[in-house]
């Protein structure tokens, strides 16, 4: 699907924002990601993933139309090529795909841990419940305070938010699963996203504490909708004879995921 | 069969490939379309010529650890291991929705021993719905060692041989370009009895990660799929082309009609598509346009006047 | 050998590759570096770890007819047909140039008997200036109806063997990629007595031009090199390395240092760029100072310590 | 070398000029050109052959710097990504390369053929010899009006100049190589550059009239400096024995070309 930019800007040093005219479905989840392909041409090859952070609506002549934000930090050749593109441009996208956070029931508090761009799934998510009296509670985490995408989004929705930085610029001094282990609490659901070792530290840290524990997954994808067999991620209880019910060990982060419930990772072998 | 429509007749797409007849040479490969459901929202499957399904086995697989995949430079590495929900569960979950489409329904399948290639071959033979079989020959054969069939012209005649005799469905072998002479491994799955060749497999390759030290994909070795292959895979269309027979379904690297076209005049009767699929899920579609449009601007009535037809 | 500034300790970048010490393993690959004069105004080919010259013959070759170049998704065909001067030229119009720089100079040769291989090895072992031979044995034998030398594991031993007995000089075989098997050509190069093997030549491939219906270039076949073959490269560097004991030089779409280093943990003791030349003509520099700059961010201390570390 | 683009505009359908921040040797030739790199990454993979325009000057501050010029044709990929570049983007060129016009002493009748965009080599030329007392025609062709790239500077420099089209739109109906049938005479000296088939016309014609004629081909490159053999071109009275004096039936059109004297090529083989 052909849709046109209508922003690009660099909001912190390698961190950008873009704005598409695409509208999606309102039943979209938070966590569902589009697949975008950063060059008209093979080089880079393969379509990059990207979460959907929120929803916009932009209006033209008389026209109310529908639009999209990703936000997303520049790591290599692609998301290179991505923070040069122009608005006015069009980008081929495809989406919104996979499965989103859906674990939380409104009891007892959730909690969010994002670290750095792991942010991304949360906006839509804080925004759905920003008017409803459940607890919401985000914990971010950054190397600095350079590296807190979207803080200013979540703060104007009012949402609960800690804070921490591996060099004490802001909140506190070290991991957010340091946070974490402070403000768990036995009714408490955990979201996570972020780098692999801080999804494994908040799995293992909620198991301890026997809470209900989602975690958005990262793997290097092909197709985006289980189709190439390449995003497999290993889960538990699943025997390696499949069964009538076509089960098998491995599940797919682009199309049973990419969130998961952390307790069916194989998290030793992620 | 010609149909003419004021002045400007269409092409005549329609192909004959070892006894299946597809409405266009325009398929999708196996591994790289599901089982046609994942693609159901991004196209008319039935306008496709052909669905290939991911390989199929008697027993479910679970596939290799992951990494699987590593983008290369235009392609890329895979090492699923041919996970598959094994045959039962294909014929009992998967094959009723594709029964839906008037397209034709290739099955893909392997084993590692000539007696489970029989196997699959016998029981997929049964079932009703299935155009054709296509025998997936690069995988490893725990009697040889775990050598891959398809690179011994012995090995390659004597699954072809044996599967032949227990399915009358259309027999398509296909062969693994990583073979010092794919003409002699051609010659053989025509002396076993195949009704057609489908050519090329994935090369294989593999890539380091410089900063671990380690393999990109955790099986060390994948195959390479992609643009990057494409010279390769018509090359082999080209030299089989004069050496069997047989009909040949071009497949490696094709991501435009272009693409497709050249496949066909070296000697492709149908094409497939496979990587391509992952970059825009309705390439096929695109692809089978193109090449329409491309007949219509030469002239050129059928198709199959075009298969071939390489001046050299 | 450690040269020490100020703290920071610059790695130790010289390897020995087949009786060959080489200040840096960065080399220029055959074919696609001229005889070193055509590259002179763009970088200090003093800096380079080795120049390989294009493959020289007994007498002075042709080539093919053109077209004999197209480009593919992220490499390209060549069929120069190993046009060259012959080696009474090249000794006596080429080298003198190549001799004035501090660099291995390395002449790939080739024949189409195991005559004239000999032959050539012969004259060049009684020259000044080269540091060792590059024998490309991808190359058609005349006395085998043309089978190319370089794959079947006999005729690489027998021309390997043959040679061997007539130069003192360090002796480099150049495998091709289109085997089944590459381990065993190399181990039959090995067993003929080569002091180490660089590999990979180009793999054969094709392309048809769709407007004419004719092949793209007039020899139909030609070499696919560039990126596109990378991860097929560096495969059979691994598959060798696990298999001889020979020093490996590694070939085939190095356009960066990232992909060099790829290389070497793959088991090459050194590298050679070929077609990234032609895109910039002083990648090798880049090449080289990116390798340095990976091993003083990785306390690399001597690049020997790199070669083959790859953890499965 | 990395040069900034001065400017791309769009000067007719399909045909564009780009001024690059490059200061050239002053002697450099009509005909020789230079090696551009179309994309920073891949695709296309080898670098594009183009012809050397002119040089221009410009003012940056109290500084006078040097640049050049090109004049392409979009017709595939490689120039369809160089019409997308923008003033400021920093491009990579290699140049200038190869043997330019030469054959011409003075005497006589100069009598540049053109064919589209095979007017790029004469600018410089017909530059050089305005202010002689030289006799100097340009004859070109082109499929309509819109096919006569540059047209304007030559009037501005005062070229003789004589146009032939297709389509009878501008100047004669018909090919150029007609006005040169009637333009030729015995102290003419033909230089032409353009498609194959008019250079062949072109060479045809000269022979029968026993002047001398020198053409710049176009043949698919990847080195541009000589070193692949990829751009090789049948040339006669050379033995397919090499001689001591190191002579092969082929030319390079990038080292020894593009300009050639048209009597060495093997026309029926080009
Ligand atoms: C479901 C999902 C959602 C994501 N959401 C976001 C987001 O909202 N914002 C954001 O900035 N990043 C997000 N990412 C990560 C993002 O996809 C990568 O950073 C991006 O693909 C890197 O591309 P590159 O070409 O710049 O980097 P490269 O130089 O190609 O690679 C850098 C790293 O990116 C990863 N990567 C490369 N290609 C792919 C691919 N095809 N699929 C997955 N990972 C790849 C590799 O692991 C590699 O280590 C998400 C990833 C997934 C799987
Ligand atoms: C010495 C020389 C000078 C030239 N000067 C000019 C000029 O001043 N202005 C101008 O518009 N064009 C010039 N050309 C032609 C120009 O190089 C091609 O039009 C351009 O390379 C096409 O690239 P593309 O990617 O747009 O087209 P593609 O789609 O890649 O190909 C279109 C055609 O361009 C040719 N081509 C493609 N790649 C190359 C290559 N690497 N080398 C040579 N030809 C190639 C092919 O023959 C092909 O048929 C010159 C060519 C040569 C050899
Ligand atoms: C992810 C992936 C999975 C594949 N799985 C199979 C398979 O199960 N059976 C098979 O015969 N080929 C399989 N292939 C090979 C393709 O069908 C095709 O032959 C190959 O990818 C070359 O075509 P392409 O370059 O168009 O992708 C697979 C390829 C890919 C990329
Ligand atoms: C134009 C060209 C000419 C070549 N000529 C030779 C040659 O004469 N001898 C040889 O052994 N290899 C030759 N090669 C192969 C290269 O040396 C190298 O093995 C191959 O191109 C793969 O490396 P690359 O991908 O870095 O180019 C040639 C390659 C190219 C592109
Ligand atoms: S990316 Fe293809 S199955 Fe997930
Ligand atoms: S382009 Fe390489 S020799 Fe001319």
């Amino acid at each position: 699907m052909l849709v046109e930019i209508l922003y690009n800007e660099e909001i912190l040093l390698h961190y950008y924002k873009m704005g598409l005219l695409w509208s999606l479905p309102s039943t979209i989840e938070a966590g569902q990601f589009l697949m975008f392909r950063v060059s008209d041409g093979i080089d880079p090859f393969l379509r990059r993933p990207f979460g959907i952070y929120r929803t916009i609506s932009i209006e033209r002549g008389s026209k109310k139309l529908g639009g999209v934000e990703i936000l997303y930090k520049v790591v290599g050749k692609g998301t290179g090529l991505m923070a040069g593109l122009r608005q006015g441009h069009k980008v081929d996208v495809l989406g919104p795909l996979g499965v989103g956070f859906s674990g939380f029931d409104g009891d007892g508090k959730l909690i969010m841990v994002a670290g750095g761009v792991g942010i991304v799934p949360f906006y839509l998510l804080a925004e759905g419940l920003a008017n409803k009296d459940s607890r919401v509670q985000l914990l971010f985490g950054g190397r600095c305070k350079d590296d807190l995408p979207g803080l200013l989004d979540f703060e104007n929705l009012g949402t609960e938010i800690k804070i921490s930085t591996d060099n004490g610029e802001l909140g506190v001094r070290g991991a957010v699963t340091e946070l974490l282990k402070k403000e768990v609490s036995d009714d408490s659901t955990v979201y996570a996203c972020g780098p692999k070792g801080m999804l494994k530290e908040v799995a293992r840290i909620a198991r301890e504490r026997g809470v209900p524990c989602f975690v958005s997954l990262d793997k290097i994808m092909a197709c985006g909708m289980g189709a190439c067999l390449g995003c497999a991620v290993k889960v538990n209880g699943r025997k390696s004879r499949y069964t009538a019910q076509n089960l098998s060990p491995y599940k797919m982060v682009c199309k049973d995921g990419p969130v998961f419930d952390a307790e069916e990772i194989v998290w030793k072998e992620l | 069969m010609h149909k003419v429509n004021n002045n400007i007749s269409q092409p005549d797409l329609t192909v004959n490939v070892a006894g299946i007849k597809l409405k266009n040479p325009v398929m999708t490969a196996s591994g790289t379309f599901g089982y046609g459901e994942e693609y159901e929202p991004y196209l008319d499957l039935n306008r496709l010529g052909g669905i290939i399904v991911k390989g199929i086995s008697m027993e479910p697989r679970e596939g290799n650890s992951p990494p699987r995949i590593v983008e290369t430079a235009a392609g890329m590495l895979n090492s699923i291991g041919l996970q598959n929900v094994g045959v039962e569960v294909f014929v009992d979950q998967k094959l009723p929705f594709l029964r839906k489409y008037d397209t034709a329904v290739i099955v893909n399948f392997f084993g590692d021993s000539i007696e489970e290639y029989c196997e699959v071959a016998n029981i997929l033979g049964a079932v009703d719905g299935i155009a054709g079989l296509e025998m997936n020959i690069s995988c490893p054969n725990k009697q040889e060692g775990w050598l891959e069939f398809g690179t011994r012209p012995d090995l390659t005649f004597k699954v072809t041989n044996a599967v032949r005799k227990k399915t009358d469905l259309p027999l398509i072998v296909k062969l693994s370009p990583n073979v010092t002479d794919i003409s002699t491994i051609a010659k053989a799955a025509e002396d076993g009895g195949a009704d057609g060749l489908s050519l090329i497999n994935t090369i294989t390759g593999m890539a380091v990660n410089i900063e671990n030290r380690r393999p990109m994909l955790a099986n060390i070795i994948g195959g390479l799929s992609g643009p990057a292959i494409k010279p390769v895979a018509l090359r082999m269309v080209w030299q089989v082309a004069g050496k069997v027979s047989l009909p040949l379904i071009g497949v490696g690297g094709i991501m435009t009609a272009e693409d497709a076209i050249e496949f066909i005049i070296a000697g492709a009767s149908a094409i497939q598509i496979g990587t391509a699929n992952f970059l825009d899920p309705s390439v096929s579609i695109k692809v089978l346009s193109g090449v329409e449009d491309y007949l219509i601007k030469n002239r050129v009535k059928r198709i199959d006047s075009l298969i071939g037809s390489l001046e050299t």
